[in-house]
Parts: C-alpha cells; sequence; structure tokens
C-alpha cells in the first residue's frame, strides 16, 4: 500500500520536474495538445503537406499534359471496388470501358463499361509509370496503378489529365506559392518592422505612415494590374515565381506591425534591461532574449497569414491571372468548376474544390491552436 | 473645441498625405509595367489594322506628356487626382472620370451595403459567441466562421449562380435587368436594381461577416473578461444592459477603427465577385482595366479612387471615434 | 442575542480546472453582526476573494460550492440562503443589502462611462427613485465622501480622477444603495500610504454614520489594527485563527499568525531582527493534507499535523484557533 | 565617516512628453529635479516615496539606464572613480560590472525562455568574466548556494518558481558579477509579508558578508527603517530630507516626512497615531506647483512656501532638510 504510494509520489515528482525543466517550446506544445481541434487541424494538414511533397509517387500519372488519357476525357472517377456478381476478389478492381461519342450520343461522351471477370482492370501497387523526377533523382515507381489500361479514382478532365494525379500536385504548387509568398513578406516585415521597433522614434513614425498608406491600397486588383502585364511569353515557372514574390510584396504590411509591436513590447521588458545593464551589446540582446521570445510569436503568424497567401493565390489564377497550365495549383483546379456544363455533368471536378477549403481550415484551425497555446495569459483566463 | 478643430484639420493632414503615398505607390507601379500609354495604344490601333509607325509613337509619347521626367508626370497626375481629374483612358480614349462616374460610386454603394450587412450579422453572432458558455455552440459558430473564410466569395457566387440557373432558369447575374440597363434612373430602376443587387452584396459580406465576427469575438472576450463587468454584476445589473452598457460598448471602439480595413478587404474581393456574377455596370471596367487590356491610366484611377475611399473612411471613423469614445478623447485633448 | 446581519458555514470553494478540482476555500465559517467590522487576512492564494465574492455570488462559473455550505443574510427578519438564489432574486446581494469596493478603482469602472452614470445606474436598480432623484443623491454622495466639486465630476470618466478621488468614488457608489453589509476587497492596497491613511479615515467615518457591516480584506495587518473589530486569518483557504482585533494582534496563538506578527518590519522595534516563515505558500494545486500550515510550522508535531486537520480551540471568549498543538495545550491545561 | 561610494550634485533627469504638440516646446517631465545625496560604501541606503516621486528614475540614472540631464554623479570605490553622466563604451562596460539593479516584479525580470543556470550566467559571459563553462558553473553554483537556491533547481526554467524564489534567482543574477554598487528598486514590493521578510534578511546578510553597497529604493517605511542605515526622502523629483534612520524616525523634521510616519497605520488597535493627515494628492510632475513641491498640501505652507523653492539645509549631523520652516516647526 505504501509502496505503491510512494511510487505515486515518485511518477508525481517527476512530471513535475519535467513541467519545471520544459522549455517554452515544450509548454506550447503541451497547451497545444490539449486542443482537439488544433490537433486534429495539424493531422490533416501534415497529411496534405506529405502528399503535397510526395505527389508524384503517391499519384499514378504525370498531372501535365503529357500524362493525359485520350482516351478517357471528362471521364469519370473509378471506383475501385472487391465484389461484383461475378464475384469477389482479393485484389481491388475497376472495369475496362469503352467511350463513343457519335451523332446517337449527341455528340456527347457515352461510357459503356464491360462487367465481365475478363475486363477488370486490377490494382497493382509500386507499379512502373511515368517517369519523374524527385530530389534530383529520376523515378518510375507509383504508389499504385492498374494493370492494363489506366485507373483515374478522381476522374478525368476535358483534356483527359487525371484530376487525382492534378490535385496533389496542385497542392503542392500552392504551398510552394504560399511559403515563397509568406518568406518574402516575412523577411520584408521583419526587416522594416524590425528596423521600426529597435530604433523607435522618427524613423518608427515614418515607416508607421509607409507602412499604413501600403496597407490601405486593395491588394487584389492591384495584384491584377500587376500581374495582368506579365509577359505572354513567360514560361510557366518563371510565372509562378514572379506571382510568389507579387504576394509577398502586398502582404507584408500586416506582418510588419505585428513584428512591430512585438519587438515594442519586448524591448521593454525588465529582463531585456537586465541583459543591458550587464553591459550586453544590441547583437547578444537580440540574438539570447529579442529573436527567442519572438520565434513562438512570428511562426504564429506565420501559419496564420498562410491561407491567407494560398487564397490570394487561388482567387489570381481563378480570374486566369495567376498560374497556367502545365502547372497545377488549386486555383487552377478551382477555375475549372466554373461552367455549368460541370455542375450538370461532371461533378467530380469539383473534388479538388474540397481539397482546398480542407487545406484552409486546417490552417486556420492549426493557426488558432497554436496562438491559444503561444498566449502566455492562457493560463489565467482559466 | 479649438482642440478638437486642430486634431481634424491635423487628421486631414494625415489622410492627405496617405493619399500622396498611395498615389506615388500606384503611379510607381504603373509605370514600372512594361509599355507605355502611347505604345499601348498604337499597338492596339495597329492590331484594328492600322499601320503604325515609330515616330507615330514618339508624337503620341509628347501628345501624352509622357516626354517629361517621372516625378513632374506624377506631380500633374496626382494635381489632377484630387480634382477627380484622371485624363483619357489609355484605350477607350474617353474621358475617365466620365467613364467611371456613376459605375465607381455603385461599386462603392454595393462593398458599404455588403459591409453594413457583416457588422448586422456579426455583432450580435461575435457577442454570443464571445459570453456564450455552451461550448457546442461556441464550437460550431467557430466552424461557421471558419468556413467563410475557407470557402472563398468566387466559390460561393459560382454555386449559387449555377444553381440558380439550373433551378430558376435565371443567371441572377449583372446589376440590371436587360430593359432597365440604360435606363434612366427610375423608380422602377431603383426596384429592379436592389431586387439583382441583393446578391453581390450577400456575397462580398459572406466573408466579410466571417471577419467580422472574429474580431467582435476577439474584443468581446478581452472586454467581457475585465473587473469592470464583475463591478458592473456587483452593483446588480444584470442581463441585457450587462452585456450592451458594458463590454459591447467598450468592444465598439476598435471595430470602429477596423471598418477602413475591413472596406480594403470588401475591395479586394470585388474584382472576382464582379467577373463571376458579370457585374458589367460597376465592376466590368475594373476587370477590363485590370486584367484584360492593359490600361495603365484606368487602372491607376480605379486604384486610387478604391484607395481614396478607404482613407475617407478611416479618416470618418477616426472623428467619430474621437467624439464618442471619452478615451480617444482625452489623448487627443491632453 | 441578535442574530448576526450575515452567517458563513463551512463554506467551501472549488474551482474546475484542467487540473481537476483545486480547493480554493476549505470549511470557512464566520458571522458579522450588524455594524461590526470583520477583517479578513492572509497572503495571496489564501482565498480571501474568493470567500468575498461568494457572498455577492461573484465567482466564475467553474467554481463550485460544496453542498454542505451555507451562506445566511438575516435582513429584517427574514433569513435569505444566498447560495440557493435564483438569478433573479440576486438584487439584494448584489448592490442591494450588499455592497463591494475593489482593489483597483480604475478597473472597476467602465471607461467610457461617466462615474455619475455608473451610479445613477445602480441607484435606478435598486430603488423606485427617478432619474433627477437619483442624480441629486449620487452628487450628495460624492460631496459625502470629500470629492470636491461633485457636480462637475458627476460627468466625469474614471481616468479624470486621481488614485484617491477614484477611490472615494467607489465607496460613495456603494454606500448610495444603503447596503447593510460593504465588502472592501483590498480597498487601500493600490493606494500610496498618504492616501490610504485619507481613505480609512473616510470608511471609519462613515461606518458609524451609516451603522453597517463591513467585511474588510487585507494582507496589511496594520489596516487590519486600524479598521476592524474582528479578525479572521486565512491560510491557504482555511481560517487559522479569529477573534477580537485586540486578542488576535496582542496575542496571536496560531503558528501562522505568530509568523507573521514576527516577519512585519515594526517601526517602534528597529533592533527586532525580522523572522522570516520558512519555505514558500504551497500552490492551491498540492494543497497539504492535514493541517494546512505544516510545511511551514516551525513547531509542527510531524506525522500528526500531516494527518489530522485541526478543529477549533478557544483560548479566550470569541478567540478560536485550529492548531492541534493549541488543541493539546488546552487538555492538558 | 567613511567615503562615499555614489555622490551626486543637482543631479537631474528630465523626460520629454512624447504627445502630439505641433506647437510650442515639448512639455517636460522633470522626474528628478536637483538631487545631491551621498551614499557611503558599505552602507544600506534607503530611498522613500510615494508613486511619482522620482525614486525609480533616480535609481536608474545611477546605473546610467535613464539619461542625467543635468548635475554630476561620481562612482567611486577606491580602486576606480567614474563620473557618470560622460561614461563611454568600455568605462561604461567597466562599471556595469560594478553597479547591477535588482528589479521590482519578479515575474518581468526573468526571460521565460532561459533556465536559471543561464540567466545567473548571463551577466558572466556578456561581461566575459569567466573563461570557461566550468568556471562559470562554478560561479553559478557559489552565487545560488548564498542566496539559497536548491542546486538542482539551476536547471528548471522561472515559470516553475514562486515570487520569492525567483526574487531570489533576481539577487543572484545581480550579484554574480561580484558588483560593489546595488540599486535595489522596490525589490520586497511584490512579495508576501511572510516571504518578503526572508528576502530582506538575505538582502542584509549578502550586503554585510560581501561588503556590498546598496541603494535601497521602496514606499515602505517600515521596511526601510529595518533594513537600512540611512534615508532618503523624496517628494516630486525633489529630496526633501534625508538623515541617518534613527535620527529621522526619531526626529522627523520636513512636514512630509512626518506625515508619510504618522501616515503607516499601527499595529496597536489602541495607538491611532498622531494625527498630521495630508489632504489631497501628489501633483503631476508635469505641471508641478510653484515654490515648494509640498506646499498644495502642507499644512504649515505660508507666503515663502508658494513662491521659493527652499535649498536643502544642513541641520545637524548628516541631517538635511528642505523647508522654509523646519526650524520653526521644530520647536
Amino acid at each position: 500500500m505504501t509502496d505503491t504510494a510512494n511510487i505515486d509520489v515518485n511518477v508525481d515528482q517527476k512530471l513535475k520536474e519535467a513541467y519545471f525543466t520544459a522549455s517554452q517550446g515544450q509548454l506550447i506544445w503541451t497547451r497545444f495538445k490539449k486542443q482537439t481541434a488544433a490537433m486534429v487541424g495539424l493531422g490533416v494538414l501534415a497529411l496534405l503537406i506529405l502528399s503535397g511533397i510526395f505527389a508524384p509517387f503517391l499519384t499514378p500519372y504525370d498531372p501535365t499534359i503529357a500524362g493525359r488519357n485520350k482516351d478517357y476525357m471528362n471521364g469519370a472517377p473509378n471506383i475501385p471496388s472487391f465484389c461484383d456478381d461475378n464475384g469477389c476478389s482479393l485484389r481491388p478492381f475497376i472495369y475496362s470501358y469503352d467511350r463513343t461519342r457519335s451523332i446517337q450520343t449527341n455528340f456527347r461522351w457515352v461510357t459503356e463499361t464491360d462487367t465481365s471477370l475478363e475486363a477488370r482492370r486490377y490494382v497493382v501497387f509500386f507499379t512502373q509509370g511515368d517517369k519523374f523526377t524527385f530530389a534530383g533523382i529520376n523515378f518510375s515507381t507509383h504508389l499504385f496503378g492498374v494493370d492494363k489500361g489506366k485507373i483515374h479514382i478522381f476522374g478525368t478532365d476535358s483534356t483527359g489529365k487525371d484530376i487525382y494525379s492534378r490535385t496533389l500536385q496542385a497542392i503542392n504548387t500552392s504551398l510552394a506559392v504560399g511559403t515563397i509568398g509568406v518568406f518574402i513578406a516575412f523577411v520584408l516585415a521583419l526587416m522594416i518592422g524590425g528596423v521600426s521597433g529597435y530604433y523607435g522614434g522618427w524613423i518608427d513614425s515614418v515607416l508607421q505612415m509607409i507602412t499604413d498608406a501600403v496597407r490601405t491600397i486593395p491588394t487584389i486588383p492591384l495584384f491584377m494590374a500587376l500581374a495582368a502585364f506579365i509577359p505572354e511569353t513567360w514560361s510557366a515557372e518563371t510565372r509562378f515565381l514572379f506571382i510568389s514574390i507579387i504576394l509577398g510584396f502586398v502582404g507584408w504590411p500586416t506582418l510588419a506591425r505585428r513584428v512591430r509591436t512585438h519587438l515594442l513590447t519586448e524591448r521593454n521588458q525588465e529582463y531585456v534591461l537586465a541583459a543591458q545593464l550587464c553591459g550586453a551589446r544590441a547583437g547578444h540582446i537580440i540574438r539570447r532574449h529579442l529573436l527567442p521570445s519572438f520565434t513562438s510569436y512570428i511562426i504564429v503568424d506565420l501559419v496564420i497569414s498562410f491561407p491567407y497567401m494560398v487564397l490570394s493565390e487561388t482567387a489570381l489564377s481563378f480570374i486566369g491571372l495567376g498560374l497556367k497550365d502545365p502547372v497545377n495549383s488549386l486555383g487552377v483546379m478551382l477555375q475549372q468548376v466554373t461552367s455549368a456544363d460541370v455542375l450538370l455533368n461532371y461533378q467530380w471536378y469539383f473534388i479538388p474544390v474540397f481539397f482546398f477549403i480542407t487545406l484552409v481550415l486546417a490552417f486556420v484551425f492549426v493557426g488558432d491552436g497554436l496562438r491559444d497555446a503561444a498566449d502566455p495569459y492562457a493560463d489565467t483566463k482559466k | 473645441m479649438l482642440q478638437f478643430a486642430r486634431f481634424t484639420v491635423m487628421r486631414a493632414g494625415l489622410a492627405f498625405f496617405t493619399l500622396i503615398m498611395v498615389s506615388l505607390i500606384v503611379f510607381s507601379l504603373m509605370e514600372l509595367v512594361p509599355g507605355d500609354c502611347a505604345e499601348r495604344y498604337l499597338s492596339f490601333k495597329s492590331s484594328q489594322g492600322s499601320v503604325i509607325t515609330l515616330a507615330d509613337i514618339q508624337a503620341e509619347r509628347v501628345r501624352l506628356g509622357l516626354d517629361k521626367p517621372y516625378l513632374v508626370r506624377w506631380g500633374s497626375w496626382i494635381i489632377n487626382a484630387f480634382q477627380g481629374e484622371f485624363g483619357d483612358s489609355c484605350i477607350l480614349r474617353l474621358n475617365i472620370s466620365e467613364l467611371l462616374g456613376q459605375k465607381f460610386w455603385l461599386s462603392l454603394g454595393i462593398c458599404l451595403a455588403s459591409l453594413l450587412l457583416a457588422y448586422l450579422v456579426a455583432i450580435p453572432v461575435g457577442i454570443i459567441a464571445a459570453t456564450s458558455k455552451n461550448p457546442y455552440l461556441n464550437n460550431s459558430l467557430r466552424l461557421v466562421s471558419y468556413l467563410g473564410l475557407a470557402m472563398p466569395n468566387f466559390l460561393l457566387a459560382l454555386m449559387i449562380m449555377l444553381f440558380s440557373t439550373i433551378y430558376f432558369g435565371d443567371t441572377l447575374t449583372g446589376l440590371f435587368s436587360k430593359e432597365f440597363r440604360d435606363a434612366a434612373w427610375s423608380w422602377d430602376r431603383v426596384k429592379d436594381f436592389l431586387g439583382r443587387a441583393w446578391l453581390p452584396v450577400f456575397i462580398l459580406a459572406w466573408s466579410a461577416t466571417a471577419f467580422a465576427i472574429q474580431t467582435v469575438r476577439a474584443l468581446m472576450s478581452d472586454e467581457v473578461g475585465k473587473l469592470y463587468v464583475v463591478a458592473a454584476s456587483a452593483r446588480g445589473v444584470t442581463g441585457r444592459a450587462l452585456l450592451w452598457r458594458y463590454p459591447a460598448r467598450h468592444a465598439l471602439g476598435p471595430i470602429i477603427n477596423s471598418l477602413g480595413f475591413d472596406l480594403n478587404r470588401i475591395f479586394n474581393e470585388l474584382p472576382i465577385v464582379a467577373l463571376i456574377l458579370t457585374l458589367t455596370e460597376a465592376g466590368s471596367l475594373l476587370i477590363e482595366a485590370l486584367a484584360r487590356s492593359n490600361d495603365q491610366q484606368l487602372a491607376g484611377a480605379i486604384i486610387f479612387m478604391l484607395t481614396a475611399a478607404i482613407v475617407g473612411i478611416n479618416f470618418v471613423t477616426d472623428i467619430i471615434l474621437a467624439l464618442t469614445d471619452p478615451r480617444v478623447r482625452r489623448s487627443i485633448l491632453g | 442575542m441578535t442574530k448576526p446581519l450575515i452567517s458563513v458555514k463551512d463554506l467551501t470553494i472549488r474551482f474546475k480546472t484542467d487540473e481537476g478540482l483545486v480547493t480554493a476555500v476549505e470549511k470557512v465559517s464566520f458571522d458579522i453582526a450588524p455594524g461590526e467590522v470583520l477583517g479578513l487576512v492572509g497572503e495571496s492564494g489564501s482565498g480571501k476573494s474568493v470567500t468575498a465574492k461568494a457572498l455577492m455570488l461573484l465567482n466564475p462559473d467553474n467554481a463550485v460550492y460544496d453542498s454542505t455550505s451555507s451562506i445566511t443574510l438575516n435582513i429584517d427578519d427574514k433569513e435569505i440562503d444566498v447560495l440557493s438564489l435564483a438569478p433573479k432574486d440576486r438584487l439584494i446581494i448584489r448592490g442591494g443589502a450588499v455592497s463591494m469596493i475593489f482593489q483597483e478603482p480604475m478597473a472597476s469602472f467602465a471607461p467610457a462611462i461617466t462615474i455619475g452614470s455608473h451610479m445613477v445606474e445602480q441607484l435606478l436598480i435598486h430603488s423606485d427613485m427617478n432619474q433627477v432623484e437619483a442624480k441629486e443623491l449620487s452628487i450628495e454622495m460624492l460631496a459625502r465622501v470629500g470629492i470636491p466639486d461633485p457636480a462637475m465630476r458627476f460627468d466625469q470618466y474614471a481616468f479624470e480622477f486621481s488614485g484617491g478621488m477614484r477611490q472615494r468614488a467607489m465607496i460613495a457608489m456603494a454606500l448610495s444603495t444603503k447596503p447593510k453589509l460593504l465588502i472592501a476587497d483590498e480597498p487601500t492596497t493600490a493606494l500610496d500610504v498618504t492616501i490610504q491613511a485619507q481613505v480609512i479615515d473616510l470608511m471609519k467615518d462613515l461606518v458609524s454614520e451609516y451603522h453597517m457591516a463591513i467585511l474588510f480584506i487585507t494582507h496589511d495587518l496594520g489596516v487590519i489594527a486600524q479598521t476592524v473589530d474582528k479578525v479572521a486569518v486565512m491560510y491557504l483557504g482555511t481560517l487559522v485563527e479569529k477573534g477580537a482585533v485586540r486578542q488576535v494582534l496582542r496575542k496571536p496563538t496560531h503558528p501562522y499568525t505568530q509568523g507573521l506578527m514576527n516577519a512585519l518590519p515594526k517601526l517602534d522595534e528597529l533592533d527586532q531582527p525580522l523572522t522570516a516563515i520558512k519555505g514558500d505558500i504551497p500552490s492551491p494545486l498540492d494543497r497539504p493534507t492535514g493541517c494546512v500550515f505544516n510545511t511551514r510550522c516551525p513547531v509542527t508535531l510531524g506525522e500528526e499535523c500531516e494527518t489530522r486537520v485541526p478543529v477549533y480551540t478557544s483560548t479566550e471568549e470569541g478567540h478560536q484557533v485550529a492548531c492541534l498543538l493549541v488543541e493539546k495545550e488546552g487538555a492538558s491545561a | 565617516m567613511s567615503e562615499p561610494l555614489i555622490t551626486t550634485d543637482d543631479l537631474s533627469v528630465h523626460f520629454p512628453v512624447r504627445g502630439k504638440t505641433l506647437f510650442g516646446p515639448a512639455p517636460v517631465v522633470r522626474a528628478v529635479e536637483g538631487v545631491s545625496v551621498h551614499i557611503e560604501r558599505g552602507s544600506f541606503f534607503g530611498l522613500v516615496g510615494e508613486s511619482g516621486s522620482g525614486k525609480t528614475t533616480f535609481g536608474r540614472a545611477l546605473l546610467r539606464a535613464a539619461p542625467i540631464t543635468r548635475g554630476s554623479a561620481t562612482y567611486s570605490d577606491g580602486d576606480v572613480t567614474y563620473d557618470l553622466p560622460s561614461l563611454k563604451d568600455d568605462d561604461l562596460r567597466e562599471y556595469r560590472k560594478r553597479a547591477q539593479l535588482i528589479f521590482q516584479d519578479p515575474y518581468a525580470a526573468l526571460s521565460p525562455r532561459m533556465t536559471v543556470r543561464d540567466i545567473i550566467a548571463e551577466p558572466l559571459e556578456v561581461m566575459g568574466l569567466t573563461k570557461s563553462r566550468d568556471e562559470t558553473d562554478t560561479r553559478v553554483r557559489e552565487i545560488a548556494k548564498k542566496c539559497r537556491i536548491n542546486l538542482e533547481h539551476l536547471r528548471r526554467f522561472p515559470h516553475a518558481f514562486s515570487g520569492g524564489q525567483r526574487q531570489r534567482i533576481s539577487i543572484a543574477r545581480a550579484l554574480v558579477s561580484e558588483p560593489r554598487f546595488i540599486v535595489a528598486d522596490e525589490s520586497v514590493a511584490a512579495l508576501d509579508v511572510s516571504i518578503q521578510a526572508d528576502v530582506l534578511n538575505l538582502l542584509k546578510s549578502i550586503q554585510q558578508d560581501m561588503g556590498l553597497t546598496f541603494l535601497f529604493i521602496s514606499h515602505d517605511l517600515s521596511v526601510v527603517a529595518h533594513i537600512c542605515d540611512h534615508v532618503a526622502v523624496m517628494y516630486l523629483g525633489r529630496l526633501v530630507e534625508t538623515a541617518p534612520t534613527r535620527e529621522l524616525f526619531a526626529a522627523p523634521r520636513h512636514p512630509y516626512t512626518k506625515a508619510l510616519l504618522s501616515a503607516i497605520p499601527s499595529l496597536d488597535p489602541d495607538d491611532q497615531g498622531n494625527v498630521q493627515k495630508l489632504e489631497g494628492e501628489i501633483p503631476s510632475p508635469t505641471n508641478p506647483p510653484p515654490g515648494c513641491k509640498f506646499q498644495t498640501r502642507c499644512p504649515h505652507a505660508i507666503d515663502i512656501c508658494r513662491q521659493e523653492e527652499p535649498k536643502l539645509s544642513h541641520m545637524g549631523f548628516e541631517h538635511d532638510v528642505a523647508c522654509h520652516r523646519w526650524e520653526e516647526l521644530a520647536e
């Protein structure tokens, strides 16, 4: 009896010591873990990011025109199944199909599926397919495919490109645009907000006026005006880079304001004064006190501003000013749902929309959770 | 009173300065874009079949004053802009103020209506979210407001349009029915306008509401936890009086303060929504100028006017705050 | 014998937190007679503010009152069970018969509402006065608490008042409904010592004028000595000693009260070294078992103090102490 | 009489008020105005005043953490002598080793992102006082032991500690560079009574052990009376009275000191104190009254007090007072 009590006390003591020796990062993580919504968001986000990064491997086909299926344009999703009238199989399969278009069908594609046993196309894993380059090495292995013909689990678009492959690729692109945009905005914000907050005084006043002026300009119209002048001759990659850069350039003022506010509050903390009274130079104070106290806030800010970058990119691509084929982005994917035809006949075009919404929601929830977890007053609010 | 007048003048000066800064930024960006108005117009002409020589371009440049130094051109542009005169459009060759005229005000009206709608919804909902102790209600309100962020306006617009096309046979697009499009203002035209304008207003308000709910909720949560609310309930103030007279009233200041930036956000969405709903009367010029014809004169004018509207709103809200909030009044009057 | 104005019995308050239930106040009992001033002394975390707020049901929603707890208010021959008051009946304890003044007068006035408007609002809630009468009475009250030019001050905001004036206005407001019990939560702590003296003087005057009872909460034994009739000493949510002010301050009996007295720098005994109480105040999260003071007690009996909760022993008429040592001495004597 | 460690003469600190003034000269807060004191080596010098008296600013000016507008301040510990207003770079850094500050708020003064060991070691590393990590660790341990910090706690973060423990960490950090002069700014004000005594005793014993000189800033006269040898009283940026502790508490001369003393509530319920209650409140330092700064609240103010500012006059053994009427009032 007393033994177990002692063990309990020991465990208790260990837990306490762990809490006492936990750094700020660990404490934030502990608080973050308590929030179910944020944890779910984080899981979903991690999944989406990973599938974006490993898109070439996870998807069976090349997402550009090179990987198109000429025989299956505007094709409905093929859902693999295990059983049908002809019995069950341990390996999931889809059916072969035959598509025809003639005057009898009003020139629409009509798909006839052959549900016979012989026409089954079995799903195979780690199959060889389109070549892709990942981390500088050429691969041709894909997670799955079918033994004959092609499989399109999200269907295909009007040119026969696999929507599943395009979607994962699009996530990758949108994340990349967002990352570059956020990074540029962040560097600008850190420089301008940093100078403003660290020096204060009239430098601060002038920089604040400029920041405020930039903040009042509605960014998307401005952005449209700029993007409209992108020469048609630019390659898709150049466009991609240019758009990310513009996103960064219009996104900095809000971040800069926050950097400045953090810096101003942090700079006046007593422990910074204590370091100054030790004779610490500016470099030491920035490295040892300002930056560490800052990173948690900055990470929160970055995560929160990320979905807006993705949204802006989407909006631009949506009106046709952003990215173009062969670069896939979520905005490009979203643009394709704009016709009534899609809603009536090709509803699978909407699948990427759900990915998009999920991605933004995941970011927002993670950002929110991080903000609450990093809030030093979160404990006292209870 | 004198101090207040001084504050107003100073604040107006600041607004003026902001506008000048903005004009410089906008003007410079327009300048950075490759090609100038003369080239653009003449290349447009040449695509129409006229034969254009380099000398023609040069002559056109001189005519438009494009040969003058950058700062001089900016100076004359800004002076004209403050008189509401933006010169002629590059491509359309029409006077921009005439071209924009009513259309700009219609756009502004729609945006302001969306802002109003957003806060009409967001204030009660935000207050409920901040004060309710029901975790389910709280979480579902949160999810809805996040959906407002994650579901972009253009998608929503598209969905509504497609559904209405399919189920009602009416695209709900445009701001006027055909018969009223070019008619003079009349009561019927107003009715027609209102019957159609609600959709863009609703769509623009959609994500604005989501933002506004977040703002209201955060501000209210801050205020609700303050000691003066406890003190008020210790004096027997209860129910709605405790909510409205105390935290809500004090959260109002920052909300009013943020109106200008909310308007900014709505302006951001305007061109895209306008494009989808083919709001030809109000938004087409924007799209036309910004995205299609590369008309830098027109684009500059539109962005400048939008920004001027925001700066104007910011000015007005600051004055309102100074008039209504004793704390702000005190910091101004010293 | 007259009934006490308010009678608190076995008040136990726990807070629901992520770490489980945290006990803030345990088995606190005291009475306040009409016109009597009771001082509640304790350091941070002692639960004195939580106790006071319980009298007005002002604790946040995660506070749980133990079922054995009772707070009874006797007003005009009526017994009011405070803890079971329905929300609509709470006016009597919220500014009616019970009023409260807070430690930070700046934070307890809404910043964008005038002082006068606060006062009128309260009067309109608690009396059948009209706007004009309420304003007249409010200005009268402001004048009574020594605020110069009250008619002008009536229309000002809290930030236009100085610290001392704010606390005076707070007192004027609390008294305007003529409460039977005034709860004063550290009313002078945020003030400078010369201003504190003014406010204490004012409160003493008002007590005799209005004949109301006061629950005076503070951590400052000097303020207690100058203002109250009876004292209750709290430590970590428990009342360790209570009695008349002269009894407790002249013959402190509980080791904690003794420790507090010894730790206090006294102007008339400059040569006496200060004796600190060893250790730190434990967090309410790990409240000691047995006697709550056993972790810091200089005369602890060891295991017995760690396991058995002491009961109150009377050392003299009206002077009660919760300490096992005193219990034993009492038994042997 | 031993040598002074700190000598100030007519020391003044003015701050411009940041605000919206377009026209006319910016208003100035005269936080400290013409203060002259001697702080003897090895003494525990108390500085008392209410909020707005400028006591904190004065302490910070001596550490060069607030700008000295006018007057002189000299530090002289026998080895070196520094003229504080003109200290530059190297000398300033050298001075920082000799003069340190202990803060009021034990929560704000410790970086939440550093372990206790790192916090205490920071001055050593910044000043380059130790050569190796081992040496640093040894020094940290020594000082931690002196400040009664559990050595096992060195790897913890500040959030693990209560106010009293944090204050001890703060003290350890101030002492680790072995300074000669410590400014303790309201260092026990935020602590509970039972903890406060412990920290006061610690400060006193350390001062005696290490032969330090303390400038102890406080609003609490009884604490000052207990721990200090010499007390100076400030009011609205001015020094109004300074004397050895015993002398000051036995025979206060300035009406403000008297009022301050009588305002302390006595622990004896039957001792209502000799009535010396002050009317009104301390005026704003942006707009101080003319003449004697205390005249608006002084019960003895006469015409001269409203017109002329009294000088600090030497009235006895180390006892100075700034009052026009102290001689009449003493009778």
